[in-house]
């Protein structure tokens, strides 16, 4: 019974989604919830139930028989874990995020989506897989553009670069197929660690088409582009998700497939750079510069959620160069990161939705002083950042500081420095964010804006509750790494409920934040005993003596919050960060005009016979040629 | 009028209060300034605060904003327009704070007693802890002054503060008397412009005066 | 004159100048309000490319404003000062903000101080003076030690301190003007 | 009594302790700079007085923001301090210098949060320079750091200043005489003297973040500084000049590396912020890449 709940979890939601399709959207939204909630309680039962899975065979025309299989890994159970758990989270927040006025029609598809998702992390074939990244894809694009003209191009975008991956990767499954035989991702994995010192050629040749497919899926360098603008243009409910749990594909892509075959080849096999296979080097340098890219676009960003999105591309540069360094070390710091930017990542944008669902603004530099009306919020944005930038006691420092080990481990300095550079960076933008958005003078078109619904801050209080826990007790999360480390061939870290171990030294995170806790006790004492304090309006300011209302200068003039880091912008003139961008656009003319091309051929009755003629060249020269 | 001596009770409550003189010592070694440049009296301060004098080593210094300072030094005269500026600057200081008037013209308006933008008693609008006679006082009375404005607060005599605190309302209607007035002091003035007529619309009054 | 300006002037403005040299380098032109404006266009055109200042001067005694303008070059290293006057009961002049865009603040401080009007100026709000109701204070019939004196004394705010432990200085309108 | 009792009395006094000595090397730094534009100058305990009286004042604040910001700030500085190793002993048993780079920062965003909840917008501008500052120095500051990491293959700043503990010939300063020379420029930068200090410039953004400081937030500000202080040379102490072996040797080195700061600060003026910043890549960052490609290869 317990095997048969793998398809359930897969196809329930997809089908259920489409039936939803007809249904009114409150009730959609209370489906999609309850039905997370179920998913959430059968995928957490899962594990104990051991090892599973479920088979199912149909046959192929041409190329015999297809057995499709689901299964439990390690791996994929902890990813499947901790999606469905923040997918309920998110679902509550939802619930409340679509009242009336802000109601959009996503519920079936994120259904769907979540179906999806479960496939991927549940597939252990090709096929299956394959499916499922696809349905995903499909969903997603639906999503982002939920019916607005704008949306809909960010859609588009999203959806040439991710067409390209998964080109890419089909022509990957392709040729592992005609070299093994089989569907099985198991197999693929032995035998293309075998071709890397037999038949290196054709091995490389099937990992960077799938390494292809991975990056473009977690926007890792030349493909960071796309998350500023899906991220941004998606429904802010939407956007944790993808922010959270979409980006991560990638990552599982990278851990399913690519990290095993390198951990399985012996050492020596190809040639290494710093004690890493130079193709994981470059998968390192490349994740760098994408953190340093995203890093800096995020400083001078204005949006919002463009800015967390360009965070988002950082973090996931954080977490590449965590695969990348091939220590068991580096991955646990990468799935670590991956959970961790999970929650601060979910936080955010969770929180930046109840801002745009009580303010309905995404310009930074209009918002201001929010934290004085919404403080759950506010605590959950300023918890959210300070995870993000990596700081103790809360967990974003725990696999920060991991990947750091990693990287000395095989001291790979220069990578390291690149991702300073990014975590100092980080908390530029990061307090651009929180001061623009919560700090600073309150408009007084938002002096009446209300705290968020109850169920938007439940969920954005459990998300603080879960980043604290992890940051002081890390071994809630890394003691579940070490199967999957084992699984994957790896040695076991060294890990408690309240330490780490890394190569240089060992840290133990509950005393960090037990001392960064009697610290502040110590100052809270002074401040008490210090002079009595009296609390003045927020107007009353410093300003040379003058009153700023004579001046006509309200609130709203009065924040310091456009064009922020406006003295340092000439610093980072020199960097070409916008070649990409330039190639993408000129490729996407060229799309253009082929297709207009296309077009004008078939769509003009008149040149159909120019059409007919065409093919029939087309014919006899492919029949010449064979 | 109601007699209550603030300073006597000042210092009765002083008394009752064991730490009064040791708080007095760190208030009174430690006195930040915020100077406000008004009239020629800046002049006389960087002298005071360099190598000649050295005020730092009397625990003195300049700070950037009231908020951070105690004492606020009106150097020279005071026009209406600033005055609003002090009182403003004064309010957002925090307690204990003092004032020192420099030269005459903040006690009776000095040269400029007559001259219509100037005031001509500081004392009227925020309360003064010190004054210094002189036009411009040099670098060694300012020091005195200083110096016995310590002395002051170490007695607990320099309770500026806390009679704006307690008269505010004789305080608010001078400054309001000055500042907030609603009709004119001597003859109201009727602008003939005042309906911002064009070019055209005054040549044709012109030309129309003239045929009259 | 290095650049022979006076006699330019003459013949290009003929009647509707008087021309002066007050001393080696600075020349007086008087003319009529209406014709400021092409004269100083003219000068402009001549190299004299700075209005350095512009102010007025209260003749009470003939009841006339009198505006100059300082117009310097920077070739010839000449100034010259263009003088009209204006009726004082009625004074208002056309304003040279098209020609020299910076003229607008001293054309407002003449406003304020004056009382002169200048249509076309877009700006003539009070600049230096605090919720001023009374005569321009820059007029001669404007007695500013009254304005004082009715102001500022103790006397005048109608107030005596009403605390004991300090002694203001005290300076009535009497005795005040006993030290005159 | 038990042993994690007696823990907290000796961080509370360590934290008390380092206030203490900030606010001793801030006193006598003012009595030097005043020596050095040849005046009396205050005396040394002026800096404990005038803490004192700040805390006597009262004090404005705008919300509870503020509070919260202000406290923070001075909590994680002095909780960075309880990881400084104060000749050669280290009162957790851990010392890592990342735990030191990244706690340093709670102080940082505590204090940015602390002040731009005020609303003025002096400190915001302030901040931002501060933290466009941090990009400046901590890079290259970082880089030394590995180079000395990768070396040692610990990151722990005990095991530094035990390596150097046979005299003055054994100091990382002969080791790593590049790494050095960008550190003090970082160094300088990191407390903000001149000619990097940009956010606290009293004539352009009234001082900065301290803006809308007041009373106890205000002596709050001063001891922030001086434990930064305590913190800052400490590293540099433990990092180059060999740690000590007692705690007046300690003092007297943390003393000398501030000393060199003030006395650089005493005749500089300041850079603008872009130029600061790119004073910052160009020199520092060099140097420390040099030293860190130097030790990556040969060392």
């Amino acid at each position: 019974m317990t095997s048969n709940m793998l398809p359930f979890i897969v196809i329930a939601p997809v089908l259920l989604g489409l039936l939803m399709l007809s249904m009114p959207k409150r009730l959609n939204w209370w489906i999609f919830f309850l039905l997370n909630i179920v998913l959430a309680g059968v995928i957490f039962t899962l594990k104990s139930k051991g090892a599973m899975s479920f088979t199912f065979q149909w046959t192929l025309f041409g190329t015999g028989k297809v057995v499709q299989k689901l299964g439990v890994t390690p791996l994929g159970w902890f990813f499947l874990a901790i999606s469905s758990a923040a997918t309920l989270l998110f679902s509550m927040f939802s619930l409340d995020f679509n009242d009336k006025k802000h109601s959009t029609a996503i519920a079936p598809l994120w259904l769907m989506l979540v179906g999806a998702t479960n496939g991927i992390f549940l597939s252990q074939d090709w096929i299956s897989f394959f499916i499922s990244w696809e349905l995903m894809s499909w969903t997603s694009l639906f999503i982002i553009g939920h019916g607005k003209t704008s949306s809909f191009k960010a859609g588009i975008y999203y959806y040439a670069l991710s067409f390209f991956g998964t080109m890419a990767m089909m022509a990957g499954i392709w040729l592992l197929f005609h070299r093994t035989g089989s569907w099985e991702i198991s197999s693929g994995v032995l035998k293309t660690a075998q071709d890397l010192s037999s038949h290196r050629g054709f091995a490389l040749t099937v990992l960077s088409l799938f390494t292809v497919a991975f990056l473009a899926k977690s926007a890792l360098f030349p493909f960071h582009m796309w998350p500023q603008m899906a991220h941004a243009e998606a429904p802010d409910d939407f956007s944790a998700y993808l922010s959270g749990i979409m980006i991560k594909y990638g990552v599982y892509g990278l851990l399913l497939f690519i990290v095993p075959v390198f951990a399985l080849t012996p050492r020596g096999t190809i040639k290494s750079i710093s004690g890493v296979p130079w193709p994981m080097y470059i998968l390192a340098v490349m994740s760098a510069l994408t953190s340093v890219i995203g890093t800096v676009m995020a400083i001078f960003t204005n949006d919002m959620k463009k800015l967390m999105a360009w965070s988002t591309v950082a973090n996931v540069g954080y977490i590449g160069v965590g695969l990348a360094t091939g220590t068991s070390l580096g991955y646990a710091a990468a799935m670590f990161h991956t959970v961790n930017h999970m929650m601060f990542k979910g936080g955010i944008f969770a929180s930046l939705a109840a801002v745009k669902y009580r303010t309905g603004e995404r310009e930074m530099h209009r918002l201001g002083g929010l934290a004085y009306v919404m403080p759950i919020t506010f605590f959950t944005f300023l918890l959210g950042i300070i995870a993000a930038a990596g700081i103790p006691p809360l967990s974003g420092f725990n696999s920060k500081w991991m990947i750091f080990q990693a990287l000395f481990e095989k001291k790979m300095v220069f990578v390291a420095t690149a991702l300073f550079f990014a975590s100092t960076g980080a908390f530029l933008y990061l307090f651009r964010g929180l001061h623009t958005i919560f700090l600073g003078q309150l408009s007084p078109r938002f002096r009446n804006v209300k705290e968020a619904p109850p169920l938007m801050s439940l969920s954005m209080i459990v998300l603080m509750i879960l980043m604290l826990a992890a940051g002081i007790f890390p071994g809630l999360v890394t003691g579940r790494f070490n199967d999957i480390l084992v699984a994957a061939g790896l040695n076991p870290i060294k890990t408690t409920l309240y330490s780490m171990t890394g190569s240089t030294t060992s840290i133990n995170s509950t005393l960090v934040a037990s001392v960064f806790a009697l610290a502040v006790g110590v100052v809270f004492f002074l401040f008490v005993i210090g002079g009595r304090k009296r609390r003045v309006k927020m107007m009353d300011n410093y300003t040379c003596g003058e009153d700023p209302l004579d001046w006509n200068v309200g609130p709203d003039r009065y924040h310091y919050g456009y064009d922020f880091y406006q003295p340092i912008k000439g610093l980072f003139s020199w960097m070409p960060l916008g070649v990409v961008e330039k190639g993408y656009n000129a490729l996407g003319r060229f799309m253009e005009r082929l297709g207009n091309l296309v077009t004008s051929i078939s769509a003009d009755g008149t040149r159909l016979g120019w059409s007919f003629v065409l093919g029939v060249i087309l014919i006899i020269v492919i029949g010449v040629v064979k | 009028m109601e007699m209550d001596n603030l300073y006597l009770a000042n210092l009765r409550e002083e008394k009752q209060n064991m730490w009064g003189g040791l708080v007095n010592y760190f208030r009174k070694r430690s006195m930040w300034m915020l100077y406000y440049c008004t009239g020629c009296g800046a002049i006389e301060l960087p002298p005071t605060m360099t190598s000649r004098y050295d005020m730092e080593r009397l625990g003195m210094g300049p700070m950037a904003t009231p908020r951070q300072a105690d004492l606020l030094l009106i150097t020279g005269y005071l026009s209406v327009k600033t005055l609003k500026r002090v009182i403003w600057s004064y309010e957002q200081m925090q307690e204990p704070k003092y004032v020192v008037g420099f030269g005459s013209c903040p006690i009776n308006g000095g040269i400029y007693w007559d001259a219509y933008p100037v005031i001509n008693h500081l004392e009227a609008f925020i309360p003064v802890d010190m004054s210094i006679a002189g036009c411009m006082p040099r670098p060694q009375a300012i020091i005195d002054a200083f110096e016995k404005l310590m002395g002051e607060i170490q007695e607990g005599k320099a309770i500026g503060y806390k009679r704006y605190e307690k008269h505010y309302d004789w305080y608010k209607k001078n400054q309001d008397a000055v500042l907030g007035r609603t009709e004119a002091v001597l003859k109201p003035w009727n602008d003939p412009f005042a309906s911002n007529p064009s070019v055209d619309e005054l040549m044709a009054l012109e030309k129309g005066e003239s045929n009259v | 004159m290095s650049d022979n300006i006076l006699a330019r002037a003459g013949k290009m403005h003929g009647d509707k100048i008087e021309c002066r040299e007050k001393y080696k380098a600075q020349l007086e032109i008087k003319t009529h309000r209406d014709y400021v404006l092409n004269l100083l266009t003219w000068l402009k055109s001549e190299r004299y490319v700075h209005l350095s200042f512009m102010s007025c001067i209260d003749w009470i005694e003939e009841n006339e404003f009198e505006l100059v303008w300082h117009v310097f070059s920077y070739e010839s290293k000449n100034h010259i000062l263009v003088k009209t006057r204006l009726n004082r009961e009625k004074p208002w002049m056309h304003t040279a903000i098209n020609i020299w865009p910076h003229v607008q603040p001293y054309e407002q401080e003449i406003h304020e101080m004056f009382g002169v009007y200048f249509p076309g100026n877009p700006d003539l709000s009070g600049l230096f003076l605090h919720n001023w109701l009374d005569l321009p204070p820059l007029r001669k019939d404007f007695i500013a030690k009254d304005y004082s004196l009715a102001l500022y004394t103790t006397d005048a705010l109608g107030l005596t301190p009403p605390f004991d432990d300090i002694d203001i200085v005290e300076i009535t309108a009497e005795e005040s003007r006993d030290g005159e | 009594m038990n042993a994690y009792a007696l823990l907290g009395i000796k961080l509370i006094g360590v934290s008390f302790g380092s206030m203490a000595v900030g606010l001793l090397f801030m006193g006598l730094g003012r009595k030097v700079t005043a020596r050095i534009q040849r005046r009396m100058g205050p005396p040394f305990y002026q800096s404990f007085i005038d803490v004192i009286k700040c805390f006597t004042k009262t004090s404005i604040t705008h919300n509870f923001v503020m509070d919260l910001g202000i406290i923070m700030a001075l909590g994680g500085l002095i909780a960075t301090a309880f990881f400084i190793p104060f000749a050669n002993f280290s009162i957790l048993g851990s010392s890592s210098v990342v735990i030191v780079l990244y706690l340093m920062s709670i102080g940082y965003l505590g204090m940015a949060m602390g002040v731009s909840a005020s609303g003025n917008p002096n400190a915001t501008i302030g901040i931002s320079r501060a933290l466009a500052l941090m990009m400046g120095y901590e890079i290259p500051f970082v880089m030394v750091i590995m180079a000395m990491l990768i070396t040692y293959n610990s990151s722990d700043l005990l095991t530094y200043a035990v390596a150097q503990s046979n005299g003055i010939g054994s100091w990382h300063i002969w080791k790593y005489p590049l790494g050095f020379i960008a550190v003090e420029i970082a160094f300088q930068a990191m407390v903000g003297e001149a000619p990097y200090d940009h956010m606290i410039a009293p004539a352009e953004i009234a001082s900065g973040p301290m803006v809308e400081l007041s009373g106890k937030y205000l002596g709050i500000g001063f001891l922030l500084h001086a434990v930064q202080l305590y913190v800052e040379t400490g590293l540099i102490v433990n990092l180059f000049l060999g740690g000590a072996s007692s705690w007046y040797v300690m003092l007297v080195k943390m003393f000398a590396v501030y000393f060199t700061t003030l006395s650089i600060n005493a005749v500089m003026a300041r850079y603008r912020i872009e130029q600061g910043i790119r004073h910052l890549w160009i020199w520092a960052g060099s140097f420390g890449l040099l030293q860190l490609i130097y030790t990556r290869i040969w060392g």
